[in-house]
């Protein structure tokens, strides 16, 4: 089981990385997508249940989506 | 082993508050600084979450007979972090709609060309 | 415990949460009447607040919501000193309302009005309640109704300084949280009577770094020396009666908050000489800064980091006197900087220039006007009879009190900065009355709706400026509300 | 030399964090507060969900506050957005037959089960903010894969105020009501574990959902708006 939450843990932790490093700014709100959707599996190992229901649907989803309609009005790459 | 127990989540979830700090301190482009912004919420969460675990606990629901309250986890930080992730979507949404427009004005997203004013 | 149940301090909260919930009903039927919103609902919050206060000065009014016994519940906590600011907020709330029915008129003015409603109500909130993470609930709600109320003209100046302040104003929450957190960890309570207790009987050093955190998430709103650098943007680039709120209610709010946690929950009296430090640098560097200034409302929201820091400076010399000269001071602070910048308001739409050359002999043209920015003038800088020599003298003896080395030295700053302050001051003053402009432009008129409260601000600089002494009593009151923290534990807890 | 200080600045945090974690041991179930509500949930307020007990009954006054958030943020988004002029026009490509046709079948499915979700708040993890949010997210396919269609302003205004209102309404209601307190529980507490229990507790959840599906939906609409 911890090893599962290790592996999970490093994964959360490289995306946000990756977030951070990638100049391509849809490709760095899918990773960050990714943080929240691991994060919401960690609520759920952590026995919250209702706080894994609401970080996949808000903080995966709908932050995803209104990042990218963003990202779609203004300009896809970093400088 | 008992180290990786004791602090996973605790690493887990300041490694994403100093990632997002890192982002927003040092990044330049709005979009990036907002998502850093979303990173480091994302992380002050997984900590609240943390607080309440029980080790072999249930999930505080009472859905069967026979689930004792002794076992379960803490309700008030699932609690908190629900009113968390809401404020936090309303900051990002708020925070996004404002780059839209700065976009329109400046034609750019770097934080720092957006720069009229001066102390 | 004896709740009264027809002025409950909760309706001071939910009648404009539902005034405000209303209006979206009532902008499909009439869009103009969604404007009356905030004046009703202010004028209703200043008529509960004035008949709680008598109430709330012989024993603080502890409201349970929910009905569960204290720890377990949110709980407003209604003592003197929130209840002062909750009246201070619905009356500025009220003036500030009747002002912009008239001097906002753009589209989607509706929406104006609501986040207004919505701005104080935070602010109320944030004064009233008795739970940590309640406040952050309403701090956010303060928070985010001022980033989009920065922005409402949708300029240029003011989508940069709102992003500004959103960024900063989003990682201060962030961190408040986080030390919220960490205090629910420690203490496995978020009732802040039940936290003061636990820190109480615990070393103080432990708690020092969910301190630095709260403080620092608190003091971005505040705009303590560090902390500022969203607040002159964001302040001069909103419409002018929202750089009244922001400036008369928003950053004192914070700053309340900031206090509240350090004499009621963190009860860290060595600390004190440090956020003396704060307050007096914060002092210096916003009058220093406004000196050079020459747009007009930037030179305001500098003088606003400077009266920050005074009342921090009151604060931190932690005697009751000193509190209450503080707390005096905010109150001072709230009408002078509101006229200013009502004033300002219908000053800059005249000109149409933020610069103060432009003023030139507006003296002449809009002498009513002209004489609430100066009656605002001479308080702020503290020239007797207006309210805030009062104020300022009242810091200035409380600090002579102590009889201390340090004091003395830190006074003497808080006496240069003043003098800083007087001089740029007049200088507006002097370009307004004696600078005559080679040919006269025309003067606006400005709607009775606009005038009026203006005129009463300035009838109440006045009238306590000269009759200090019906809101000793009161003061004292709240100052002994802040600085006691048995107290405070003991009404809550029982 | 800025990334090195950023750096340093992030390395005192971090020690400061970790002084603080030692105090804080990991796992060792609930706090003080929180054995309180496990214990006394279901006699105080009947919900079999003690995170729904905990959001709607003991910490309700935040809910409150949560809800005005997104209902500020809506119209926040609406002021910033109202001014802006001139409109980028962009050619958009018609979806697919499969795609509409799939998101028409989906959607009332999505609204469904986000209805569940808040209906059953009190006996089963979800509620009101969940199922607000899969109603929301509901409303964003349609708007990506039916091109051109929108919701209707005047009916989600209806929305956003009647669950506010419905709020607001049953605080004031326990002001009034019973033992007097705003937002207290003011309904019978029902058979426990069934979907008619708990009081006001279900009630709120479903002014909650409401409020914050169509909180959300209005976001959403106001950002996508024209593109």
């Amino acid at each position: 089981m911890i090893l599962i939450v290790t592996l999970l843990v490093v994964l959360m932790l490289a995306a946000a990385i990756c977030a951070a490093v990638f100049k391509d700014l849809i490709s760095a709100v899918i990773s960050g997508c990714l943080v929240s959707l691991i994060a919401a599996v960690l609520f759920y190992l952590l026995h919250a249940p209702d706080v894994a229901m609401a970080e996949a649907s808000i903080g995966a989803a709908l932050v995803t989506a209104v990042f990218i309609i963003a990202i779609k009005r203004t300009e896809r790459y970093e400088e | 082993m008992t180290f990786l127990q004791n602090y996973i989540y605790y690493i887990a979830s300041f490694g994403l508050v100093l990632t997002g700090l890192y982002i927003i301190m040092v990044k330049k482009n709005l979009i990036k600084v907002i998502l850093g912004i979303s990173i480091l919420e994302t992380g002050v969460n997984v900590f609240l979450i943390s607080l309440g675990y029980q080790e072999n606990g249930t999930a505080p629901i009472f859905s069967r007979i026979g689930l004792s309250a002794n076992r379960m986890t803490d309700p008030v930080p699932q609690a908190l972090v629900l009113t968390a992730i809401v404020i936090g979507l309303a900051v990002l949404a708020l925070a996004l709609t404002l780059a839209i427009r700065a976009y329109r004005y400046f034609g750019t997203l770097n934080l720092m060309k957006i720069k009229d004013q001066k102390w | 415990m004896n709740e009264i149940i027809y002025f409950n301090p909760v309706l001071l909260i939910a009648v404009p949460l539902a005034l405000a919930f209303l209006s979206p009903l009532l902008g499909l039927i009439s869009k103009k009447s969604v404007k009356y919103l905030p004046v009703a609902g202010f004028l209703a919050n200043t008529g509960i607040a004035v008949s709680l206060i008598p109430r709330a000065i012989e024993q603080t009014i502890v409201v349970r919501i929910g009905g569960f016994p204290p720890p377990f519940c949110i709980n407003l906590v209604a003592g003197p000193a929130g209840i002062l600011l909750s009246f201070l907020i619905a009356v500025t709330g009220f003036l500030v309302a009747l002002y912009s029915l008239r001097y906002i008129n753009q589209d989607g003015e509706e929406k104006y009005h609501v986040l207004y409603l919505l701005l104080l109500t935070g602010a109320t909130g944030v004064v009233l309640t008795g739970d940590i993470f309640n406040l952050f609930v309403f701090f956010e709600i303060l928070c985010i109704s001022s980033y989009a109320l920065v922005a409402f003209f949708g300029h240029k100046a003011g989508i940069e300084a709102s992003v500004k302040y959103l960024i900063q104003g989003s990682v201060g929450s962030s961190l408040l949280l986080l030390g919220i957190g960490f205090l629910y960890g420690r203490t496995g309570t978020l009732n802040m009577a039940g936290i003061a207790l636990f820190i109480q009987n615990t070393s103080p050093g432990e708690m020092l770094i969910p301190l630095f955190f709260i403080i620092t998430g608190l003091g971005i709103e505040a705009a303590v020396f560090p902390l500022n650098a969203w607040l002159p943007d964001a302040h001069s680039s909103a419409p002018a009666s929202i750089s009244a709120v922001l400036s008369g209610i928003a950053i004192e709010v914070g700053l309340y908050a900031v206090i509240r946690m350090l004499f009621t929950i963190f009860g860290v009296t060595e600390l004190f000489p440090v956020f003396m430090v704060l307050g007096v640098t914060t002092l210096v560097i916003g009058e220093m800064c406004a000196f050079t200034q020459q747009n007009l409302k930037r030179m305001l929201a500098f003088s606003s980091i400077g009266q920050i820091g005074l009342i921090l400076f009151a604060v931190s010399l932690a005697t009751s006197q000193a509190v209450a000269g503080g707390i005096f001071q905010m109150l001072s602070h709230t009408a002078g900087k509101a006229l200013l910048f009502l004033t300002a308001g219908y000053m800059i739409l005249n000109t149409g220039s933020h610069d103060i050359e432009s003023f030139r002999g507006i003296g002449r043209r809009m002498p009513l006007i002209s004489l609430g920015f100066t009656a605002g003038v001479f308080s702020l800088v503290g020239l007797p009879p207006f309210m805030g020599f009062a104020s300022k003298f009242s810091i200035i003896r409380a600090a002579l009190s102590l009889g201390n080395t340090w004091v003395y030295i830190m006074t003497g700053f808080v006496l240069t900065a003043t003098v800083i302050e007087a001089s740029y001051f007049f200088r507006v003053i002097q370009v307004i009355y004696f600078h005559n402009n080679e040919k006269p432009g025309s003067a606006l008129k400005v709607p009775a709706s606009s005038l009026a409260p203006i005129l009463l601000l300035m009838a109440v600089i006045i009238i306590i400026g000269i009759f200090p002494g019906i809101l000793t009593d009161l003061l004292h009151n709240a100052a002994g509300d802040i600085a006691n923290k048995i107290d405070y534990i003991r009404s809550v807890l029982g | 030399m800025r990334t090195f200080i950023v750096i340093l600045l992030l390395a005192v945090t971090c020690l400061g964090i970790y002084s603080v974690l030692v105090h804080i041991p990991f796992g060792t179930g609930p706090s003080e507060t929180g054995t309180h509500y496990l214990a006394n949930t279901r006699s105080d307020t009947g919900a079999s969900n003690a995170v729904t007990a905990v959001v709607v009954g003991y910490r309700g006054f935040d809910t409150l506050g949560e809800v005005t958030v997104l209902f500020l943020t809506a119209m926040g988004v609406g002021a910033v957005l109202a001014t802006l002029q001139n409109r980028e026009k962009r050619s958009i490509e018609k979806a697919s037959l499969i795609l509409t046709a799939a998101c028409r079948f989906l959607f009332p499915l999505t609204l469904l089960f986000g209805a569940y979700i808040f209906l059953h708040g009190h006996l089963t993890p979800g509620g009101g903010f969940q199922g607000g949010a899969v109603i929301a997210s509901g409303f964003l396919l349609v708007y990506l894969g039916c091109h051109g269609r929108r919701i209707s302003r005047p009916a989600s205004k209806v929305f956003e105020s009647a669950g506010g209102l419905l709020f607001v309404g049953i605080g004031l209601a326990g002001l009034y009501v019973g033992s007097r307190f705003f937002l207290s529980n003011f309904l019978p507490a029902g058979e426990f574990n069934t979907l008619l229990s708990a009081g006001i507790i279900p009630v709120i959840y479903i002014g909650v959902g409401i409020k914050v599906g169509a909180e959300l939906t209005g976001i959403i609409d106001r950002m996508m708006e024209d593109t």
